[in-house]
């Protein structure tokens, strides 16, 4: 497997706090890969230190061959590396179309709105595109953020947690849209919490805590490993959050 | 009306002129920054522009050129470490340049001609120069708001983390937007050095910069007119307020705490005829968030 | 509840009534006051010069000096903001049509908004700028306070020799054109003089401490210590350089702006021996300033200061050109000022030279014992 | 060497004026996130009230000190009361908060300029004030002395209230989070005009220290103060009340050893030019936490 993300020995600390100590991962061109771990054990984090937005203390991050930790996140957003966030953080006061115009129009002003329909219709909210974006319901804004990601024309498409406050029906809508983006050819990374799923989509899955790698592979065998089961699924109420 | 106009010249010209500087401030407001570099930056064009004219002879119109591009490229050399500064961190490292300006004028006295100024100034600013300077700024900035640019700062404006998260560079749209602040500020300098016979440093200080501001938040952040209608009332209310010389600075404060109050997103929040003229983003909810986000985690 | 568009209307046409032509009755002659009564340390002078203005004014009518004439005068506040100067000399000027303005409070002030009233033929009589180049503005421009460089010399000449001055320092208010123009005449006399200027040092408008700039001047060892500074100010300076232990035998010499009463309440038992030179003090014994001195504190319940005297004179030079010009014409007023001699004022017999400049006998004044008398 | 010293000794108790100042403002926006430009103001109503409770009821000058903390404290609340408050419940905006800061302070200047005039008033003088004491050269007044010592005595009270209370625990907790000072039961309101009155009150100490000692107060003395708070706020880093205590000192020795050694005409810009080079270097001031995100 040719990694399209190779993550290497990025560390990390605030103020003294260890967020991150030597995460090593590898992320596979068109596959879905999930990061796991209970809260704190510096999932964000790695997330934030792959799109740029926090600057690693050591360790290296390859996209494509080429070295991206440390460079600012529209540098490493316009090499093809498209992100979403925990908390939900859209262009306050613009319509829905507007969100992922602005976001298409990094691509080049031409055929920019054509592009930004688009990634509407992926997402399905090509009907809605002339609302105002703060009015849309919950799931929907969760998925503007995808569809505004997806109008940079990533390579890899990173979600922060993408199904959190999502009921369950809207959960596996989710799921549904993740493989029709998997299938268009591009690479995703996700950060959840909700394992069912996690083990339900994923190809790949890495679990973390404590800012170290835990355990890595295919979704069944992570769950079966031991690490993993007391430092994560062995405690349910954290399974649950 | 040509009475009229006699008796109210000077303040109709300060009227444009503030309207000028207010989009100045505007222009940084909109992508997050609380300038106070305003009375430094309009201090150097009005020191160029005025030292052009008085030692070189240089037409006016070229010294507004020269006020500007001096101003430009002081903000500049200013934005490029300053900016990466945030809140209201930003705001205070930009006070210190204008007071250091102030104070470098002060004790450059072969130059600035210090406390005393420089007298005697030819006054070739007009008010129809000032008129179309207005409106071919709102005009531009008008055109800037609806083109990919605009959305740029929007963006911006609107989500900073997202905006760098689509592959906007935020330091750099900031860095061209100060520049073209200063450019504006540089100009107006140019044209406040022409206008009245005489400058000193005491006219540009910290006062200069917040006025600005208050021009621009007062008119309301929502377009580029606000700005300009903010100017308008701000720097027309003292005038009307002189039928009541002793109460007037305690009228003038209140009238300015109420407006706060009562239009707390601005006089252009109001339901205006105007409103159709501004971009087409301007919210129905006024509150900022980035505005308040900008103090990153 | 009214919405707030029509809150905005009711607020712009309440002020839009400020705006409207001013009803000049035609029996009246309307005299312009801009003097800065807010905007900080400037409304301190302007406030004096308003008053005393007013006083004159008041009492001129009341004597029917100008016959059955009423006397108006229209006070506007510009805040001591130049930008403000202008706007008020326009509106004094074209609405409120006035004969003459007495003012304004700052120099700066009035390098900007002078040129207007000469451009419009309106003649102007200065109470406190003491700024050089003020009357070179034009042929319309007046002013009853002497530059310093009509005062400073002689009393800096006389200082030094009297007390064999060798060695000099000077500290001054950079930031305020008054007190920056006092420096640069006091400096230039000064080298004149032949004498070591040891030290210079500054300060700013609103400083209050001054005990960094008097150490370092303490330890250069001056005789003599030149004040650039306005009342408040030197009794900060010299409240301080007491404190500090600078010995009783250096000399202090200060501006006109030092003659007030203000003076010897903030500096207290430090004024004593701080020597001045002006036109005017409270304890002159010309007949027409002790009548002045009570009236301005019978009616102000407080002593007035260097400006009032000055505002009271500009404003009675007004009111006397007017009754010799027989008229209202901004001309023929303009003329019986250029042509004032040995007018009687508060500051003694007063007139104005060829350039403008007050012509006047300054005296060295010397504080002791709580007020300036003359030094011998 | 004793000018060294005297220059020390000058800074310190100008210093220590501007560190209290400068807490009360830091603190208010350390736990409110508030920049309240009408803090200079309260500074001026304070050292007014404080005269006029000397001059006029004849109060000794203790009483009035903590008289004059007391009513520059209420003045404060009630700005919040009247004006900041139901702004934020407005929902405006945070730079229509510095407007209304700025509207309220010059509101405060022009009453108090109605009130008393643009006149500068002094404290009436007493044999006391006038101590002062030579040692090795050096100048001490008795008053610099006094200075110093409520100085660090209000500071340490407020370090008290700060750190051993339950009312500094939950104002402390306001200023980690509001959201989970509301959480855990914290009385926000109250908290929240707790913390303005003590700001007023430190700016209305402030106010009669300088006042007394420098024997002017007037109308326009709050407009110099506040560009010293904004410069301690910045070396000390916005919110950090024991680097706002701190800074203020190092700002007081700065001034003074700038005009000593090397001209009092770029007093101001030394000063300022240190803010500058403090954010270029630190982004977030000299005890500020250093950034962790970057956009």
């Amino acid at each position: 497997m040719t990694a399209l993300l190779e993550i290497s020995h990025v560390a990390k600390r605030f103020n003294g706090v260890v967020a991150l100590d030597g995460v090593s991962a590898r992320v596979g061109r068109a596959t879905i890969t999930a990061v796991i771990g209970p809260n704190g054990s510096g999932k964000t984090s790695l997330l934030n230190v792959v799109t740029g937005f926090y600057e690693a203390d050591r360790g290296s991050v390859r996209f494509n061959g080429t070295e991206i930790a440390g460079r600012p996140p529209h540098w490493i957003a316009r090499l093809g590396l498209a992100r979403t966030f925990q908390h939900i953080r859209l262009f306050e006061g613009f319509s829905v179309f507007d969100n992922v115009h602005v976001a298409a129009e990094r691509r080049g002003t031409s055929h920019a709105r054509r592009r930004a329909e688009q990634a509407l219709e992926v997402v399905g909210l090509a009907a809605v595109g002339r609302q105002q974006a703060d009015a849309l319901p919950y799931g929907h804004k969760r998925r503007l953020e995808i569809a505004r990601a997806l109008a940079t024309e990533p390579e890899i498409l990173i979600l922060d947690e993408p199904a959190a406050g999502m009921n369950a029906t809207e959960k596996i809508e989710l799921g549904e849209l993740l493989f029709t983006i998997r299938d268009l050819g591009k690479t995703i990374l996700l950060v959840e919490h909700d394992m069912d799923l996690v083990m339900g989509i994923s190809d790949y899955v890495i679990a973390l805590n404590f800012g170290c790698t835990l355990a890595a592979g295919a979704p069944a065998a992570v769950r079966q490993d031991p690490q993993v089961i007391e430092a994560y699924l062995g405690r349910p109420e954290a399974a649950d959050a | 009306m040509s009475e009229w106009l006699a008796s109210y010249e000077n303040v109709v010209a300060l009227v444009l002129l503030n309207g000028i500087l207010g989009i100045a401030a505007y222009l940084m407001l909109i992508v997050n920054r609380f300038s106070l570099a305003t009375g430094g930056l309009m201090a150097i064009g009005a020191y160029v522009s005025v030292l052009a004219t008085m030692n070189f002879g240089v037409p006016f119109a070229l010294t507004l050129v020269l006020g500007g591009v001096t101003a430009a490229v002081m903000a500049l050399l200013l934005g490029a470490p300053v900016l990466r500064i945030e809140g209201d961190y930003f705001a205070l490292a930009t006070l210190a340049f204008t007071e250091i300006v102030r104070i470098i004028a002060l004790n450059w006295e072969s130059v600035t001609g210090g406390a005393l100024g420089i007298v005697g100034i030819p006054t070739e600013t007009q008010i129809w120069q000032l008129a179309l300077a207005l409106a071919a700024l709102t005009a531009a900035v008008f055109a800037v708001h609806r083109s990919a640019a605009g959305r740029v700062l929007a963006a911006i404006r609107g989500d900073e983390m997202a905006a760098a998260a689509i592959g906007i560079d935020v330091a750099r749209a900031r860095l061209l937007t100060f520049v073209a602040s200063g450019a504006i500020c540089g100009v107006a300098g140019a044209f406040a050095g022409h206008l009245n016979f005489f400058i000193g440093p005491s006219d540009f200080g910290m006062i200069r910069s917040i006025d600005a501001i208050v021009y621009a938040v007062f008119g309301g952040l929502g377009g580029v007119l606000g700005p300009v209608v903010g100017a308008l009332v701000y720097t027309v209310l003292p005038e009307m307020l002189r039928f009541s010389a002793q109460a007037r600075e305690i009228l003038l404060s209140l009238v300015i705490i109420l407006a706060v109050l009562f239009m707390p997103r601005g006089l252009i929040s109001l339901n205006l005829p105007l409103r159709r003229w501004l971009p087409r983003r301007r919210g129905q909810r006024g509150k900022l968030a980035a505005g308040q986000g900008v103090a990153a985690e | 509840m009214s919405s707030p568009y029509q809150r905005l209307a009711a607020l712009l046409v309440v002020g839009a009534l400020g705006l409207g032509p001013s009803a000049a009755a035609a029996d009246t002659v309307t005299i312009g006051l801009a003097q800065s009564i807010t905007g900080g340390s400037p409304a301190l002078y302007g406030i004096e010069q308003k008053n005393a203005a007013e006083l004159a004014v008041d009492e001129a009518n009341a004597a029917k000096l100008l016959g059955d004439r009423k006397i108006q005068l229209v006070h506007l506040d510009d805040g001591a903001d130049r930008g403000q100067t202008v706007n008020v000399f326009q509106r004094l000027i074209g609405r409120d049509k006035v004969v003459a303005i007495i003012g304004p409070t700052l120099s700066t002030g009035a390098f900007a908004a002078d040129p207007i009233a000469q451009k419009a033929g309106v003649p102007v009589v200065a109470a406190s700028n003491t700024a050089s180049g003020v009357t070179d503005i034009g042929d319309y421009i007046f002013r009853v306070s002497p530059p310093e460089d009509r005062v400073t010399p002689g009393v800096l000449k006389t200082v030094v020799d009297r007390f064999k001055v060798k060695r000099v320092a000077q500290i001054y208010g950079i930031d305020d054109q008054l007190t920056k123009s006092a420096y640069n005449t006091q400096k230039k006399a000064l080298e004149a003089l032949g004498v070591e200027i040891v030290a210079t040092e500054t300060f700013q408008r609103g400083d209050v401490e001054f005990a960094a700039q008097l150490t370092k001047i303490k330890a250069a060892q001056p005789d003599l210590i030149v004040l650039g500074s306005l009342a408040e100010e030197s009794a900060g300076i010299l409240r301080q350089a007491r404190q500090l232990g600078i010995p009783k035998e250096v000399v202090f010499v200060g501006t006109q702006s030092s003659i007030s009463s203000k003076f010897f309440e903030l500096a207290g038992p430090a004024a004593e021996g701080l020597i001045a030179g002006t036109a005017w003090y409270i304890d002159s014994p010309e007949p027409k300033n002790q009548e002045f001195v009570k009236k301005y504190e019978a009616r102000f319940g407080r002593k007035p200061d260097i400006y009032s005297a000055y505002g009271y004179d500009a404003a009675s030079l007004v009111i006397n050109a007017i009754k010799e010009a027989g008229s209202g014409d901004r001309k023929a007023v303009r003329d019986n000022l250029a042509k004032t001699k040995n007018f009687p004022g508060v500051l003694g017999p007063i007139g104005f030279d060829a350039g403008r400049e007050p012509v006047i006998d300054p005296k060295i004044l010397v504080a002791s014992g709580g007020r300036f008398v003359i030094f011998k | 060497m004793s000018v060294f010293l005297q220059q020390t000794v000058n800074g310190l108790s100008l210093g220590s004026a501007y560190a209290v100042f400068a807490v009360g403002f830091t603190l208010l926006f350390g736990v409110l996130n508030v920049l309240n430009l009408a803090q200079g103001a309260v500074f001026m109503v304070g050292a007014f009230t404080g005269l006029e409770l000397v001059r006029l009821v004849e109060l000794p000058l203790p009483l009035a000190f903590l008289v004059a903390m007391v009513t520059a404290g209420a003045v404060s609340v009630l700005t919040q009361v009247a004006v900041f408050g139901p702004l934020e419940r407005r929902g405006g905006h945070r730079w229509m908060g510095l407007i209304a800061s700025l509207a309220v302070a010059r509101l405060l200047v022009a009453i108090a300029q109605e009130v008393f005039g643009t006149q500068v008033l002094r404290y009436p003088s007493e044999p006391w004030m006038e101590a002062s004491w030579t040692i090795a050269g050096v100048q001490i007044q008795g008053l610099q002395l006094i200075v110093l010592a409520t100085a660090l005595l209000v500071m340490a009270a407020l370090a008290v209230l700060l750190r051993a209370t339950q009312t500094g625990r939950a104002i402390r907790t306001m200023a980690f989070n509001p959201n989970v000072a509301r959480l855990v039961g914290v009385p926000v309101q109250r908290m929240t005009l707790l913390t303005y009155f003590i700001a007023g009150a430190l700016a209305g100490a402030a106010g009669v220290q300088l006042g007394v000692l420098y024997n002017a107060v007037s109308p326009f003395m709050g407009e110099t103060i506040l560009l010293k708070g904004l410069t301690v706020l910045i070396l000390g880093g916005l919110g950090h009340v024991p680097g706002a205590a701190l800074a203020g000192l190092l700002l007081g020795l700065t001034e003074v050893y700038s005009v000593g050694y090397l001209s009092s005409s770029f007093r101001d810009a030394v000063g300022f030019g240190l803010v500058f080079i403090i954010l270029l270097v630190r982004p977030h001031g000299l005890f500020g936490l250093t950034t962790r995100q970057r956009a």
